[in-house]
């Protein structure tokens, strides 16, 4: 029965809990003017949060296995926690430039947050689908935000539609793996899925929770929302739904594929690889002809999910942390490219056209250097912290079987290179024109962030050990 | 402690230190200091040479054989610079070196106004160095690094007046055309490596019949071929191109562009006869294969006859004498040919004396006629310069092979040689210098003819040339001819013809008394002792063993060449030549229509320069464009490189329409995806 | 006698027509909200069936759970729309398509 | 039998309301379609012994999340097309990849061996009702999901509010607060003036 | 008494970190940045004075003949070996052997000159030009020391970073297109690179070169690996057909940034076919050997043809880099197919051949580029027929052109002989053929280098903007002059530089006659 350890175990999320409440309580009765006690006090939850996820106390799992505290979950949440930490520094010049500085986005935010802290530690369907659900209402909700924007509502309404498909797809894909295996519990289900002979209905399952899986990630094909949520959304935003949720969606699918569904793994690895490609081609090749900045962050977060998928395919542990690695450098690269996007921004520029960045490295050559580092990084070159996420999730495929895959994926990222060094051309080789990008009413700390965060990626890439020691000591990878 | 090394290091060196003294610190020693800095040295040489000839041929010294410097070592092999010096190379550096020392008293007189003075004095003690180490060489790494340097000094040389368009197209055509002699010089040192596995004279050499008898090389699969004969036609390929053999001649005539004193030294008495010493000092190998030799043969005598026919009908005096020392050239690879190794060298001692004579007289001419060198515009004028006149005739006589001049004996011995030679071709060879030797009467006294007898067919115009356009070209006469060149009117000078100042004079005065007596006092024991036994290997029976039985000494042979056909042959060019040069100039015109046809072929070197020109120049560069366009830039780029990246933005254009914006797409989309999913499956289940 | 095939198949129609519904539907977005909650319906009974059959409460208590769901997501999508609605004056979902490519 | 026959009954109208939810051209028919869909659906649920999902389907759905839609469908007053152009252009398209999807779905679920199975007893049912079976479980074992549900449904309130409400100028509305706490000074006001004589003329 | 030092890290991490300094002073203080640079430049040609000497040749020979065979990569000096990615193994393993330490000289020596050339040829952004160009010197280093492949391969790829900047920014008018190709076709290469590396890892659970030497392959993991590895050389070299990028590159690449590509960074192709192709995939390495022979063939020839036509004086050099590059895999593999034929001597003359070649190539093209920048400063154009007569007014420019020039031609004396030598001595022994079609160069290369000067450098004075020319300052003349004695000295004297790579390459020929199918 339920008992104090129980809810001990789930320390962190309680006072998460607990604290948006408060927030939310607390941001009634604040004036606009004071919005900022809103914004502190919710990182200040996010750093307690993560304080408490390091923690040790408590049990492996909790209420009867429904929620798992291992640690995956541990290094996906501090990062899911970081990450937000950074997407609240770099939102807030932007909302407040634009009257968006309302309580309702840090406690929206929250609540994904705490959707994803929920999906990552899940260890029942209905948690999964509980945690996916907080997270994804939440998200439906910050990208239209803006309520004035029509861009903002079609994404909303878009992004809405399609998730609800999606997750009545990945329902209809649980049904079915509980009609075959009797339980919601995803340790009856591995069970069932190692030794089940009778795997027909199992295996119809699978089908619909990889595509639940891959809407969440945004692979090809199911894609189609990435582009135009991240566009329409306002930057703030999109710099959340574009960083944090893609640890997320690796934990579901770590816990989903692996926790569940191992039994299974021929099969499903056939799928991911197959998405894999696609993934790879339709982003890095639909990046090219983007001439909006987000819009082509959004293909290249489809890309980047392509070689994720690489680590998937892999199934076994060093693949795995090979890819929650890259999550975590794909999330916090893509938070500081994004940062850079709502740095230069102002009210009524956006600094959304990659057009809108010639001649920065003239202008502004302290931001332009960040956002070269960022795009290197991206496109995976050396010494940078992308690099080394590639380098991981292509030797996961690297062995004999899978070798094609990585070749594709090199083929891809060939290709990709061209868009971002598309980026750093128009910032150094292009002259500035007309109006003068310079940063917008940014603030002390976020650039301070900001440029922390970026040149983390120079440092990250020379001292990657520790963070991929973090990552393989999670899957139970010892040397 | 003086020893034989250092004496030889010297007689390298010195001329190298006038260079680099004349070369780097040019503008401060000044022009005296130039050339007395290269003279000196050059003379020190000269001097060292002479000595060294004379230990040599008196036992004195023994071969000497010594390496001094390691130049690169891997592994087994190792590039040395090292000496090898025996009577050979000893007869080699005292015409080098006499030469050199004669050519640089001379271009004192010749370049006195030239601005690049001291440049010009630099190059030629540059090239004495070189073709001293050329020759001195006892390893074949050696002897191509002075083949490849006399070549690069060639190239500057021919190149002196920069500003002369046809001067700097002749250096380039010299320079590629020795190339691709070099290309097989440098095969044939490849090959030597490869069967010996030493690149040092005295070990090649030794082990050369061992080694090479019997020995073939692939090169194209399935077709041995004797290793003997493929290194010696390889070699002979870079002699052609040094000692311009037929097909590889083209450039000699064309490097006349460069001043005369480079004329006389490099093109005409030393550098091109680096071929030829080469081939001598290669005997042991040349030896193994009567196939190379035969290609030697065939080469040489088609040298010997055609180029000098071309001869006849050049007009311009240096070109004449250019087609001549081809002509002459061909005489001593055709001895290299039949085995008569010594003959060739002996040839090529006395070629050496009497062309520089011609050559520098030529020079004198040139200089007398303010740089006219078409003789069409000359004649009468053995009056205004006697010393060049009669040196020009002591010249003439020697290179027809007058009895008695040193030209006579050496090229009559070869002429017997041939005949006495039963190789492969030597038929043929024996045809073409016969009938050489008529043709080289004929042009050598057209040339006296036109040039100093009969009427003067240049006027003499006093009127001022307007001074301050002469000090606008102050520069130098050289320049200032570059300047003038092709829009001053021939045959008008400003100031009537005159004998050249003493630094002229005085070499040809020196080159005319070799001319006349070397031959007859070294006949006998270069030909016919054993002067150069053990540096050159003739096989049993070789023709010059043939002659030698009937060698009575140089007296005999005297007498006996009045009875032979060559000299039959010569008088009877000499009469042709008088007849028509001298009294009745009007055959000539008529002879050149009768005779059109054969005339347009000798005035246009039998279309041999069009046609490489057409082939190579023009087609390589066509080659060239066709790759660059067609390959490069076409298939590579265009095609592959731009054409993948084209691909992928077409690609990417539809992709990017797949995105429509519409909802009811995207949804599509995504059961797309699922239908594919469940189809992979059920495929996979079935 | 009803199987649980019954169910099943039941489940699969209906959830083929809500996919269907989603594709064809290219005028209103409510109708597209609408075949949403067939889905949604169609995964409940497939739920229901396999909780009868395994005589396992959880399955029913997932519908429990994709009930309270749906009705927030029913609102929050409801809300959009009401948004989106204010912004462009159309739910025409053809003419949704300001951003693509 | 008879159960069967019910079966068969209530999942043609299922499937025939299905259908009229996605083709019918007025929103508000589609919606009232969807109502019949859902009843139709709660019956074939308590059919199989789900009184309580069956009972929550009606007043959850067909009582609170449809009357949202209807209510949202008239608030929009969307323009009623007269033609549903490129409807019956995609109906093919549509159709096809439905059945298509059908068969694969079937065909994989392996519906031939399902239907040899019937439906057991549920031995749980004996010991009390559907719904207390589904209470015990709900609070016991499904505790935690139970919370987050709650919080999901905080977020759809906050997210709906924070989308729509807003204060619109010029709109009269009431303020409860000022309306208790007004005193009487501000409503009333006694004026005084000067009273006024009698018009001395003749009276009606 | 330097021999426990890290000179290597220093000698990466001194120019990398010293270009914060340059950076600071910025681009308003370009003086100040030059000065930086110049200092930094210099203290690391300084150190790498001091790792020769701290080089130990009595080690390396004692190792090479020695009876106890120390393996492939045992007898690198100066090591430096710090575990970096403790999961992966993956180590920060630094080593010179002879080969390296010639590389790393060139290395250093070359930047100083490009600094100093960089003085007056650039004039925006001086600090950030400074910067980038010592940041590159670090990495190319780098990649000379490193003995862990992935470490290797992270320096190898990170270069790209600074001269993608260097040509973009500072380049000419099609820069960007050059760039991005330069970019691109690099990175096209060495990914292949990575994923052989990876699969190696594989198989061996390390990065270490030397293991990677040892490990056991099958002849169909060997071919494919050999041509990943291919790839990734192939482009760097560059060998024909995928040379396209190196003409454009040259050609809108700043002065300093030819120089660089041509000198150093060529040679990375031709140090991984020895680290990597060679002791790594031996047998798929001979039995490719031919198609590797064939493309350094037609490099040589058809590339030469190419060279011939060309209008722009850079694009002409870089065709003839491209064919003199031919020499360096053509000397490499040639080697390895006589090693397997018994012919050690042989082998080890041509890749003897091919380091010569390599470390004079980075002089002759380097001195090439640098004198077209000379002229590009003065006339900004590269086109060969804005020119003629420059030897009028540019006497000094001319002479050490010419020098140069028939350096490129490989004549005797000059270092531009030695390699190509060596190397078709070597190529006759493997097949009299290959030697003869090599040999063309002797022609071909004459052809249009001659060319080149005869239209450029002599003739009458063509123009005006040509007559106003004035002869070199004295950092030209510094710089210019420096290469040429370079040039003379390992023309005359090369002596040195092969005892340095002696024993490394003795090593190698033993090691790659071992055949490793597993």
């Amino acid at each position: 029965m339920i008992s104090l350890t129980d809810i001990l175990t789930l320390l962190p999320e309680s006072f998460l809990t607990l604290a948006i409440c408060a927030l939310l309580l607390i941001d009634l009765f604040l004036k606009p003017a004071q919005r900022s006690v809103t914004h502190y006090l919710a990182i200040i939850v996010l750093a307690v949060t993560g304080w408490l996820v390091l923690q040790h106390f408590g049990e492996p799992t909790a209420f009867g296995g429904m929620f798992v505290r291992d640690g995956i979950a541990a290094v996906l949440k501090v990062f899911v926690l970081l990450t937000t930490a950074l997407v609240f520094v770099y939102a807030r010049p932007y909302l407040r430039d634009r009257s968006l500085f309302v309580g309702e986005y840090y406690v929206l935010c929250l609540f994904a947050v705490l959707g994803m802290m929920l999906l990552v530690s899940a260890g029942n369907l209905v948690m999964i689908y509980l945690g996916l659900e907080l997270l994804a209402l939440s998200s439906y909700a910050l990208v239209a935000l803006n309520r004035d924007s029509p861009l903002s509502s079609e994404a909303a309404m878009k992004y809405f539609v399609l998730g609800a498909l999606a997750s009545g797809m990945l329902l209809y894909g649980m049904s079915m793996i509980y009609g075959a295996a009797g339980s919601l519990d995803l340790n009856t289900i591995h069970a069932v899925a190692a030794t089940s002979t009778q795997r027909g209905l199992l295996l119809f399952g699978v089908v619909f929770v990889v595509v639940g899986i891959a809407f969440k990630f945004g692979a090809a094909p199911f894609h189609m929302w990435l582009p135009d949520v991240y566009q329409g959304a306002p930057t703030a935003v999109t710099v959340f739904i574009g960083s944090a949720p893609k640890l997320a969606a690796f934990g579901m699918a770590y816990r989903l594929l692996e926790s569940g569904l191992d039994g299974l793994g021929g099969y499903w690895q056939l799928m991911l690889a197959l998405l894999a490609v696609l993934s790879l081609a339709i982003g890095n090749i639909a990046a090219i002809m983007q001439s909006n900045l987000k819009r082509m962050l959004a293909y290249s977060t489809i890309s980047h999910v392509g070689f994720l998928f690489l680590g998937l395919v892999n199934g076994q542990p060093e693949g795995y942390a090979a890819a929650m690695f890259y999550a975590i450098s794909y999330a916090l690269t893509a938070a500081a490219a994004f940062g850079i996007i709502l740095l230069l921004s102002r009210a009524g520029f956006e600094a959304e056209e990659i057009s809108d960045y010639k001649g920065l490295g003239q202008r502004a050559p302290w931001y332009a250097f960040l956002m070269a580092l960022i795009m290197f990084s991206l496109a995976g070159v050396p010494p940078l912290f992308g690099f080394f996420g590639k380098l991981l999730v292509l030797k996961a495929v690297a062995v004999p079987g899978t070798l094609w895959l990585a070749v594709v994926g090199a083929v891809f990222a060939i290709i990709g290179i061209y868009y971002y060094l598309r980026v750093v051309k128009v910032m150094y080789f292009d002259e500035p024109d007309g109006e003068a990008v310079i940063a917008g009413p940014a603030d002390a700390p976020m650039r301070a962030v900001l440029s922390v965060n970026a040149l983390a990626l120079l440092v990250l890439g020379l001292t990657w050990g520790p963070l991929y020691g973090w990552c393989a000591q999670a899957f139970g990878i010892v040397r | 402690m003086i020893t034989p090394k250092l004496i030889l290091l010297v007689i390298a060196l010195a001329p190298l230190v006038g260079a680099i003294v004349a070369g780097l610190f040019g503008r401060r020693v000044g022009r005296a200091g130039a050339h007395t800095v290269t003279i000196a040295g050059v003379a020190v040489s000269f001097v060292l040479s002479c000595y060294a000839l004379y230990q040599l041929s008196t036992g004195g010294w023994g071969v000497f054989n010594e390496n001094l410097y390691t130049w690169f070592e891997v592994g087994k092999l190792s590039a040395h610079v090292g000496f090898l010096v025996d009577r050979l190379t000893a007869v080699m550096m005292v015409v080098v070196t006499s030469v050199s020392l004669l050519v640089h008293v001379y271009t004192i007189g010749y370049m006195r106004d030239d601005p690049g003075y001291q440049r010009f004095f630099s190059y030629i003690s540059l090239f004495t160095f070189s073709m001293l180490m050329l020759v001195m060489s006892n390893n074949f790494m050696q002897l191509f690094f002075g083949w490849e340097a006399v070549g690069l000094v060639s190239y500057l040389l021919i190149g002196f007046w920069f500003k002369r368009p046809s001067a700097i197209f002749a250096n380039m055509k010299a320079f590629l055309v020795n190339r691709v002699g070099d290309f097989g010089f440098l095969l044939g040192i490849a090959a030597v490596l490869f069967c010996f596995g030493s690149l040092d004279y005295a070990t090649v050499f030794a082990s050369a019949d061992a080694t090479l008898t019997g020995r073939t090389l692939e090169i194209i699969a399935g077709h041995p071929w004797q290793a003997a004969t493929v290194i010696g036609v390889l070699l002979f390929i870079g002699a052609m191109g040094k000692s311009a053999q037929v097909p590889l001649h083209v450039w000699l005539p064309d490097s006349m562009e460069g001043p005369t004193p480079i004329s006389a030294l490099i093109h005409a008495a030393t550098m091109v006869t680096a071929g030829i010493f080469m081939v001598a000092r290669m005997s042991p190998l040349y030896e193994l294969s009567e196939t190379a030799l035969s290609f030697v043969l065939v080469i040489g005598a088609t040298t010997a006859l055609f180029t000098g026919l071309i001869g006849i009908v050049q007009n311009d005096i240096k070109r004449v004498v250019a087609y001549s020392t081809l002509s002459q050239l061909g005489y001593m690879t055709v001895a290299l040919g039949v085995s008569a190794y010594s003959a060739a060298i002996f040839h090529l001692m006395t070629h050496a004396f009497f062309k520089a004579l011609l050559f520098l007289g030529a020079g004198s001419v040139i200089i007398a006629m303010h740089h006219e060198q078409d003789m069409r515009y000359m004649g009468g004028l053995k009056k205004y310069m006697p010393i060049t006149f009669i040196t020009g005739w002591i010249g003439t006589l020697a290179l027809t092979g007058f009895p008695g001049f040193s030209g006579f004996f050496s090229k009559d011995a070869i002429i017997e040689a041939v005949h006495e030679s039963h190789r492969f071709g030597s038929g043929y060879a024996y045809f073409c210098v016969l009938i050489g030797v008529f043709v080289t009467a004929l042009y050598s006294f057209r040339l006296i003819y036109l040039t100093y007898h009969g009427k003067e067919r240049f006027v003499v115009e006093h009127k001022a040339h307007g001074h301050g356009h002469h000090d606008a070209h102050a520069d130098a006469h050289g320049e200032d001819d570059a300047d003038d060149h092709g829009h001053h009117e021939p045959g008008h000078l400003e100031h009537a013809p005159h004998e050249s100042p003493w630094v002229v004079t005085l070499p040809l005065i020196l080159l005319a008394i070799p001319s006349v007596v070397i031959g007859w006092l070294t006949i006998g024991p270069m030909l016919f002792g054993d002067f150069f036994a053990g540096a050159i290997v003739v096989k049993e029976g070789g023709p010059l063993a043939e002659l030698a039985h009937e060698w009575h000494g140089p007296g005999a042979m005297l007498l006996h060449g009045l009875m032979g056909l060559p000299f039959w042959f010569a008088v009877a060019g000499f009469a042709v030549a008088t007849y028509v040069y001298l009294f009745n100039q009007a055959i000539a015109d008529r002879a050149a229509k009768l005779f059109a046809p054969i005339y347009r072929l000798l005035q246009n070197k039998y279309g041999i320069d069009d046609l490489y020109f057409a082939i190579f120049a023009r087609g390589g560069l066509k080659l060239g464009r066709g790759l660059w366009r067609g390959g490069d830039v076409a298939v590579i780029d265009d095609g592959i490189v731009n054409g993948s990246a084209a691909l992928v933005q077409r690609i990417a254009a539809t992709v990017r329409r797949v995105q429509s914006g519409y909802l009811y797409h995207y949804a599509f989309a995504m059961i797309l995806g699922l239908i594919v999913l469940l189809g992979g499956l059920w495929m996979a289940a079935r | 006698m009803i199987s649980l095939a019954h169910f099943i198949v039941l489940g699969t129609i209906l959830f083929c027509i809500s996919v269907a519904g989603i594709f064809i539907n290219r005028k209103n977005v409510i109708v597209l909200l609408m075949a949403i909650e067939l889905m949604l319906l169609a995964v409940n009974m497939n739920f229901v069936a396999f909780s009868r059959y395994l005589g396992d409460p959880s399955g029913q208590v997932f519908v429990f759970f994709i009930l309270t769901v749906a009705a927030a997501e029913s609102a929050i999508g409801l809300a959009i729309l009401v948004v989106l609605f204010r912004n462009r004056s159309t739910i025409n979902v053809a003419e949704i398509d300001s951003m693509k490519g | 039998m008879t159960q069967q026959i019910l079966f068969y009954a209530f999942a043609a109208v299922l499937v025939a309301s299905a259908l009229a939810v996605i083709t019918v051209k007025n929103s508000v028919h589609a919606a009232l379609c969807l109502v019949l869909t859902f009843f139709t659906a709660a019956s074939i649920w308590i059919l199989a012994e789900a009184e309580f999902l069956g009972l929550a389907l009606i007043v959850v759905y067909v009582g609170a999340v449809m009357v949202l839609f209807l209510f949202v469908v008239m608030m929009l007053d969307i323009k009623e097309e007269a033609v549903r152009e490129g409807f019956i252009r995609f109906l093919p398209v549509g159709v096809v990849v439905a059945v298509v999807m059908l068969a694969e779905m079937l065909s994989l679920i392996g519906v031939r061996a399902l239907q040899a199975v019937p439906l057991p007893e549920n031995p749980a049912l004996a010991a009390g009702s559907n719904t207390s079976w589904l209470g015990k479980a709900l609070f016991t074992q499904f505790l935690l999901p139970f919370e987050v549900a709650a919080l999901i449904l905080t977020v759809a309130l906050i997210a709906a509010v924070t989308l729509t409400l807003r204060k619109r100028g010029g709109v009269r509305s009431q303020k409860p607060g000022q309306q208790v706490l007004v005193q009487r000074d501000e409503r009333l006001r006694v004026v005084k003036m000067a009273s006024e004589a009698p018009s001395t003329g003749e009276s009606p | 008494m330097f021999a426990n030092w890290p000179l290597l890290s220093l000698l990466i991490w001194l120019p990398i970190l010293g270009a914060i300094p340059v950076l600071l002073a910025g681009d308003k203080r370009a003086d100040l940045a030059r000065r930086i640079a110049l200092a930094v430049a210099a203290a690391t040609f300084l150190v790498s004075l001091v790792m020769l000497s701290a080089f130990n040749h009595g080690i390396a020979d004692a190792a090479a003949r020695g009876a106890a065979d120390p393996g492939l990569f045992k007898n690198m000096q100066l090591q430096e070996n710090l575990l970096w990615i403790e999961t992966l193994s993956v180590r920060y393993h630094l080593g010179v052997d002879g080969i390296s330490v010639a590389l790393v000289l060139l290395t250093t020596f070359t930047s100083v000159l490009v600094v100093i050339l960089g003085w007056g040829s650039v004039e925006k952004k001086v600090a950030q030009y400074m910067a980038a160009m010592l940041v590159l010197e670090g990495l190319m280093i780098g990649v000379f020391c490193a003995l862990d492949a992935l470490l290797f391969y992270v320096f190898f790829e990170g270069m790209l970073i600074p001269m993608f900047i260097l040509i973009g920014v500072w380049g000419g008018a099609r820069r960007v297109y050059a760039t991005l190709k330069f970019f691109i076709y690099t990175f096209f290469g060495s990914i292949f690179m990575l994923i052989g590396l990876l699969y190696l890892y594989f198989k061996t659970g390390t990065f270490e070169l030397a293991e990677l030497a040892k490990v056991g392959l099958s002849a169909k993991e060997q071919a494919w690996l050999f041509f990943a590895f291919l790839i990734a050389f192939a482009v760097k070299v560059p060998m024909w057909p995928v040379h396209t990028w190196l003409p454009d590159a040259h050609v809108e690449a700043p002065t300093g940034g030819s120089v660089v590509l041509a000198a150093i960074m060529l040679k990375i192709g031709g140090y991984g076919f020895i680290r990597f192709s060679l002791p790594i995939v031996p047998d798929a390495s001979m039995e490719y050997a031919w198609l590797v022979i064939a493309m350094s063939l037609i490099a040589v020839v058809y590339v030469g043809y190419v060279a011939l036509v060309q209008e722009d004086m850079k694009k002409l050099i870089a065709y003839s880099s491209i064919a003199h590059m031919g020499f360096v895999t053509l000397g490499v593999f040639i080697s390895l197919a006589l090693a397997r034929s018994g012919n050690a001597s042989g082998a080890a003359v041509g890749i003897q051949g091919a380091m010569v070649q390599m470390i004079s190539h980075g002089f002759i093209s380097g001195a090439m580029f640098a004198s077209v920048g000379v002229l590009y400063d003065r006339m900004h154009t590269r086109m060969i027929r804005d020119y003629g007569g420059v030897v009028n007014t540019m006497p000094r420019f001319a002479t050490l052109f010419v020098l140069f020039a028939m350096a490129n031609c490989g004549l005797p004396g000059t270092s531009g002989f030695v390699g190509e030598f060596w190397v078709i001595l070597a190529a006759f022994q493997h097949n009299p053929l290959v030697g003869a079609l090599a040999a063309f160069t002797l022609i071909i290369g004459a052809a249009y280098t001659l060319w080149l000067v005869k239209r450029v450098i002599f003739g009458e004075v063509a123009n005006e903007q040509v007559a106003a020319l004035e002869d070199m300052n004295g950092r030209e003349t510094l710089v210019l002059a420096t290469l040429a004695v370079a040039v003379l000295l390992l023309g005359l004297w090369p002596q040195p530089l092969g005892n340095l790579m002696d024993a490394p390459i003795a090593e190698l020929v033993k090691h790659i006659v071992i055949s490793k199918g597993a």
